[in-house]
């Protein structure tokens, strides 16, 4: 499973800011817009603790911070201040009397102080903008976002690649992010992380593929932090509105560039002087927020699915067919709607191509149809029997599990037993062990190291 | 002396299990594949056994599921 | 799959007849600041989180933030114009020029005695109806909520006035109808102790507070009422003061501990 | 024979498992020998076994199965060639034999067992001590049960159980057979007997006074069944050994009347009326005048009837009284004496509701007996026919339709609510608040106020520094618990917020500690040296109990909740006191 794993390293931009390093974390301080992002990824309790202490410019006790709950809540507490420390947006400082005390990092203070009560530097030179000619409507933004997030979504799918749809760049963060990989042609497909990442929601998308992306803007003579920084902005702007490219330099208007294809934002021209974020780009940061572009051709709660396994899916995207298709075998096709049915095999064939069963159920929890939302219950619109036996149909893929390793019996002594158990127990490559028959079985990689030891001992001991 | 044989360790249910002996008992794979029973859920097989066995216990699923709509 | 989010909305009493605005009217502009950046922080917390600013005054109240899109109307957009996150600046904004409007308009000083002070000669905020119109806007907002969506709602009010006994009933069924509805009433009360506000915090679950230091409101409010209601119970928060529940005679408004009432229409002798 | 009991039984020609052999039906066992060997095949203590059962009447094959404690079962052919008659003599006999001595075994062996398991289980907080000391191994279980559990047993009120009735059809339930000969047989077993006799409690006196002496138990069952009294609510028949029964269980319903006159009520002079009628209506009936006697039967029968259930409920009243006398008694000698109260109050409220119910009863009695008594004075000629309700439908139907509906209950009409005409609505409006009249404004005042704010507009732009530094922190010292504006907030102890198993754990720690502890200072002063001993002993269990149990909470706590010292300084102190006693105490018998 390999994107999931990937892909909860930089789930939350909190896990993200975890992998960065610390200097970029310390000039992402530097920028509002990021304290803010950072801000709002805080637990809530964490958040009023950042809230309380932002005005008072010394240390506080660590001790006194603790009283500011009641006592049936010092989990929370502890998980709060640890958020904190792990963000570095407040240090840990010796106070006066070798009191372990808390201090809010002087950047963030500054710069989330600037966010909240104005100040600074503005983001971009938008005051003196002139009325847009052409004004876009968040109708056209939408349209926009989501023909130029779909045509990247279509180059993955698609069996024979126009080039011509996406930029090399593009095809660059695919590949890196191993979403795609060369062919013998040497042509790009997509790979089994690929498959799964279409599966994601639209957000997470967006979030990961913009997180690879930004792992490769350094190699591009841009700063990630100055990236990152203008994301943020852009995730705050007002959805509708434009804003002026003016006094940007050539490499930021270059990743601007890079965002114009993604879909994130949207010019006119390359020379029009002004852009308009598009929702794909807004909360870019946040969790659980949930980016709804509807428009007639691509419907975010499109699908239906009944106790007796059948699925309809009102939609007319390819896209959306195509995965849905994945774990469905169709039955009728109109044009608006397809009907289906989720069979084992249909559900077997996408568990062998790499999908796991957990996100096919969210794939169907997060296009569920509205319908299906408002009967249903909070958080579980889709018919339990389905979820159960999708998660049972991959539980019977998994009923065997294979280890390759060796196997050590007929030890002359307990005692020689006992001693290569505890050496490959310290080791951590033991699987098994059985006292009675003095069986031990390691994995196949620590097989080396115990047959040294092992050898080692009898010599000792001989 | 100890004695020391390279192979992959199964984990699995009982049932599993037992159906594992059973088709190791039978040779219906060709030939006598489970090295040593370990215990109720692990034993120990030989390794180039593997993908056959993968097929087979797929088989044997696939005959004992039932189609779960009409 | 469920959105929760959170309305908070201010209700700011603009009264002149309020102490600590006669005595010194710097400081009221200084108490609309505090108020504005509360609200920022609330919206700070959540991008979900939703802001609303009432005005009340002697005889109206109006919202002042957010301002609806009328017909006819096209509001010029507010452009960021430093570092602050724009939807921070556009209520403040909104609000200033808002009251700024108010207090020079007309109806700011139209108060002949006659027909604004109560019985008694008091010129009293109308804090009721505002908080009615509060009421009004949490229930729209309730019913556009989409499936899925879930709203916590909560008022704080931010007064000094002196509290007028001719409002008894509304703010009474006022109260009566946040419990219901379950919305937290808030008060911040920066003039002598209110007896109706500190009983509508106490209905509704609210937290009653006079601070003794009003230049530093913000970061009272911060403090105190910025948590929701769900973190509120977690932090160590000021104790609710006890809460004077007896009622006055009809007759002669004296506080009594034993009376008569009245089975047809309850009040008490 | 290996085992040198006695032999109270040899029963030959006994198969088990298809062998053949004999059983012996011994002292303390129940043993089988195969054929002829003198090794015994089986043998099983009557301790160990439960029951034994029999093959039903009627079966070829004659078999005797016993069942041991485990459930085991062990079956028996009786093969004697004498034929079936043997084999079922052979059989009963073991049967008798078995019944009479494995009820011996059981209560002997099991009840101590059973005793305090059922201690155990009636008790969760002995249980509980149970678990803590003897479980964790902190004490032996004979210790716990001579030392610990002994004032337990003691101060245990014995249980009442409520007295188990008397099954409504248990008469009917007796089934007749008949044996061919134009006559019935009852078979009656103990429990049907002892049924009889508490229902009527006169043939238990009639029975013991007859019994041995005057006629064996048959003969004396065979009266009763045929007996006027038994079938008085039934059928009027000829007098005859039980007939004097019926007016002892009168006399004693009137003395139970006559109990409850307190309460006001009329019942004995109803009683009286319908017996009169009943009297004289026997009366009549006595002479030969066969049209009448069916008449008159009919009524007495519905009439018997109804002091049937009477006396019925005046025995179950007798039964409850008995049982909350014992109560009250058992409750004194525990010098409790609240629980008693309420049970005889209780009782008192059983007896006024009952007793109501019965006069209401009687009153119907009276009223069904005085209308239909007239008829029969008035023309003795006249059919069974007349046996019918002078009233009319209509008027009967509204009585009983008056004894139903419940006025009170019913509203009927809608009310028509007055209007509340308020002259002066204003002050309905003000409501119940004083007037704060502090902080009077004037006109001119306000107006002077809004001036300033109106030239202060102008001047509001631009970002003024809301706070500083030093007066959040002033603020901040306001505001948290401690501070001024905290003032009055209890920081909630940690108790009082833990979660409730936690706190049971706690509760039981305590409990068992206690008890540890209540037997280490029952030791001192220590006079004798069997209570230095015990002295020694407990402390060494003082100190297990701490190694283990408290030891264990401790770190618990400690980690799910930060704090442990607060929570158990109690229990530490009161350790901290006994090890203080016990050092002490050593220090000097050392010095001796």
């Amino acid at each position: 499973m390999g994107i999931l794993q990937h892909f909860a390293e930089c789930k939350s931009l909190v896990d993200y800011l975890k992998t960065l390093s610390n200097h970029v974390v310390d000039d992402l301080f530097g920028y509002p817009a990021a304290c803010l992002a950072i801000f709002r990824e805080l637990p809530k309790l964490a958040q009023n603790y950042v809230l309380r202490i932002l005005y008072v410019e010394q240390a506080i006790p660590q001790a006194v911070i603790s009283t500011w709950v009641s006592k049936a809540h010092v989990k929370e507490h502890s998980e709060a201040a640890e958020a904190i420390s792990t963000l570095r947006v407040w240090k840990e400082v010796t106070m006066q009397g070798g009191l372990a005390g808390w201090m809010l990092d002087h950047k963030f203070r500054h710069n989330l102080k600037v966010a909240l009560l104005g100040g600074g530097k503005q983001w971009t030179k938008s005051t003196n903008l002139d009325q847009d000619s052409k004004p876009r409507t968040v109708k056209d933004l939408d349209l926009y976002a989501l023909e130029r997030w779909e045509a990247m979504l279509h180059f993955l799918t698609e069996k024979q690649q126009k080039s011509d749809t996406v930029s090399k760049d593009t095809i660059m963060t695919l590949t890196h992010a191993g979403l795609m990989e060369q062919d013998e042609n040497n042509a790009p497909s997509i790979t089994n992380e690929g498959f799964q990442f279409l599966l994601l929601d639209t957000a997470s998308q967006v979030w990961y593929f913009i997180v690879k992306y930004l792992e490769t803007v350094e190699q591009r003579g841009l700063s990630t932090a100055e990236c990152l920084a203008f994301l943020f902005s852009l995730s705050f702007a007002t959805l509708g509105r434009d804003y002026g490219t003016e006094g940007f330099e050539d490499n930021m208007q270059q990743f601007m560039q890079h965002l114009r294809e993604f879909g994130l934002i949207y010019q006119r021209t390359r020379k029009a002087g002004r852009f308009y974020p598009t929702r794909l780009a807004l909360n870019l940061a946040s969790r659980n927020n949930k980016i709804s572009l509807d428009t007639e051709k691509h419907k975010t709660g499109f699908i239906v699915v009944e106790t007796n396994y059948r699925l309809y899916a009102y939609t007319d995207s390819d896209l959306q067919l195509a995965l849905v298709g994945m774990f469905t075998d169709f039955l009728f096709r109109f044009p608006n709607l397809v009907v289906g049915v989720i069979t084992r095999d249909s559900i077997r064939q996408a568990l062998r191509s790499g999908i796991s069963a957990e996100q096919i159920i969210s794939f169907l929890k997060m296009h569920a149809h509205y319908e299906m939302i408002k009967t249903a219950h909070i958080n579980n619109p889709l018919p339990p029997t389905v979820v159960d036996q999708i998660r049972l149909w991959e539980m019977e893929r998994n009923r065997l599990t294979f280890t390759d390793s060796v196997l050590y019996n007929q030890f002359l002594s307990h005692r020689d037993y006992e001693v290569v158990r505890d050496y490959a127990q310290e080791t951590g490559v033991l699987l098994h062990g059985s006292d009675q028959k003095r069986t031990i079985v390691v994995k196949g990689s620590g097989h080396d190291d115990v047959k040294r030891f092992w050898k080692r001992h009898s010599k000792n001991s001989s | 002396m100890v004695n020391v044989t390279k192979g992959v360790l199964v984990e699995c249910d009982p049932a599993m299990k037992q159906f594992l002996l059973h088709l190791d008992e039978r040779e219906a794979l060709g030939r006598k594949f489970v090295l040593n029973d370990l215990d109720e859920t692990h034993l120990f097989v030989s390794a180039d056994i593997i993908k056959v066995l993968k097929e087979k216990i797929d088989e044997l699923l696939d005959k004992i599921s039932v189609p779960v709509h009409e | 799959m469920e959105v929760e989010s959170n309305l908070l909305i201010v209700v700011i009493d603009v009264n002149p007849a309020q102490k600590y605005v006669r005595s010194d009217s710097k400081q009221f502009f200084n108490c609309v600041d505090s108020v504005l950046t509360f609200c920022n922080a609330h919206l700070m917390l959540q991008a979900s989180n939703k802001a609303c600013v009432i005005a009340s005054h002697i005889n109206q109240s109006h919202i002042l933030y957010p301002i609806e899109e009328r017909e006819g109307v096209t509001l010029k957009p507010i452009r960021q114009v430093d570092g602050q996150y724009e939807v921070f600046l556009e209520l403040e904004k909104s609000v200033r020029s808002q009251i700024k409007k108010f207090v020079m308009s007309d109806a700011f000083t139209s108060f002949d005695s006659t027909r604004s002070a109560d019985s008694s000669g008091n010129f009293t905020t109308c804090l009721a109806s505002a908080l009615g119109k509060a009421l009004c806007y949490i229930n729209r907002k309730e019913r556009e909520l989409t499936a899925g969506e879930k709203l916590n709602s909560r008022i704080l009010v931010v007064s000094g006035s002196s509290e007028s006994t001719a409002q008894y009933m509304s703010f009474m069924n006022v109260f009566f109808s946040a419990q219901k509805l379950g919305v937290i009433i808030d008060a911040c009360v920066l003039g002598p102790y209110a007896t109706l506000l500190s009983q509508g915090a106490d209905i509704t679950g609210g937290i009653y507070l006079r601070p003794p230091h009003i230049p530093g409101l913000l970061q009272y409010l911060l403090w105190v009422f910025l948590p929701e209601a769900s973190l509120r119970k977690q932090l160590a928060l000021p104790p609710p003061v006890p809460v004077d529940y007896r009622a006055a005679c009809f007759c002669h408004r004296q506080l009594i501990d034993m009376g008569y009432v009245c089975s047809v229409c309850l009040s008490s002798k | 024979m290996t085992s040198s009991e006695d032999v109270l039984l040899q029963m030959p020609n006994v198969k088990y498992k298809k062998d053949d052999g004999t059983l012996y039906v011994m002292s303390e066992r129940l043993a089988w020998i195969q054929g002829n060997r003198d090794v015994v095949t089986l043998s099983h203590k009557y301790a160990d076994i439960k029951s034994q059962k029999i093959s039903p009447e009627g079966k070829p094959k004659i078999q005797l199965q016993i069942v041991l404690h485990d459930n085991s079962t062990f079956t028996f052919h009786f093969v004697n060639p004498e034929g079936q008659q043997g084999q079922i003599g052979d059989r009963d006999q073991v049967k008798e034999l078995l019944i009479q001595l494995l009820p011996k075994f059981r209560i002997k062996v099991n009840r101590e067992l059973e005793e305090k398991n059922r201690l155990l289980m009636e008790n969760p907080r002995l249980y509980q001590l149970y678990r803590d000391l003897v479980t964790e191994r902190i004490v032996t279980a004979d210790e716990f049960w001579a030392s610990h559990a002994q004032q337990f047993l003691s101060s245990q009120k014995p249980v009442t159980y409520q007295e188990k009735g008397v099954s409504s059809g248990f008469l009917s339930g007796i089934k007749p057979e008949t044996d061919g000969m134009n006559g019935i047989r009852y078979n009656l077993s103990t429990d049907v007997i002892e049924s009889i006799f508490k229902t009527y409690p006169a043939v238990r006196r009639k029975h013991l006074e007859c019994v041995p002496s005057q006629m064996t138990e048959q003969e004396f069952w065979t009266k009763f069944f045929q007996s006027h009294y038994f079938h008085r609510d039934r059928l009027p028949l000829l007098k005859d050994l039980f007939s004097d029964c019926a007016k002892t269980d009168d006399k004693e319903m009137r003395r139970e009347l006559e109990k409850i006159k307190v309460v006001g009520s009329d019942v004995i002079s109803i009683l009286e009326d319908s017996e009169r009628v009943d009297m004289s209506a026997s009366e009549m009936a006595d002479p030969v005048n066969p049209k009448d006697k069916d008449k008159v039967t009919a009524q007495g029968i519905y009439q018997n009837m109804i002091k049937r259930f009477n006396q019925h409920s005046i025995m179950i009243l007798k039964a409850c009284e008995r049982n909350s006398a014992k109560e009250g008694e058992s409750n004194s000698s525990s010098n409790s004496a609240q629980p008693s109260n309420s049970a005889t109050d209780e009782q008192a409220m059983v007896n006024g509701s009952s007793s109501k119910k019965k006069k209401k009863r009687d009153k119907d009695k009276d009223n069904s007996s005085t209308s239909a008594a007239p008829v029969e004075n008035g023309d003795s000629g006249a059919s069974a026919s007349l046996v019918q309700p002078l009233e009319p439908p209509e008027v009967k139907r509204a009585k009983i339709a008056d004894k139903l509906a419940f006025e009170d209950l019913m509203s009927t009409e809608t009310h028509s609510y007055a209007q509340l005409n308020l002259t002066r609505i204003d002050r309905y409006l003000n409501g119940p608040v004083p007037d704060h009249k502090t902080d009077v404004v004037s006109s001119d005042e306000l107006q002077r106020a809004s001036l300033s704010m109106r030239e202060h507009v102008p001047r509001w732009e631009g970002r003024p520094r809301l706070l500083d530094s030093p007066n959040a922190v002033k603020i901040v010292g306001e505001l948290q618990p401690g501070g001024a504006l905290m003032k009055g907030s209890h920081p909630d102890s940690v108790a009082l917020t833990l979660p409730k198993e936690v706190e049971q754990d706690i509760r039981s720690m305590y409990g068992s500690l206690c008890e540890v502890l209540r037997h280490f200072w029952s030791c001192f002063p220590t006079t004798t040296p069997a209570l230095e001993e015990k002295a020694k002993n407990s402390y060494q269990t003082l100190k297990r109990f701490e190694q283990t149990k408290i030891t264990q909470l401790k770190e618990r706590l400690l980690r799910d909740h930060l704090d442990s010292s607060k929570l158990l300084s109690h229990v530490m102190s009161i350790i901290a006191a006994a090890d203080g006693k016990y050092n002490q105490w050593l220090q000097r018998n050392n010095r001796r």
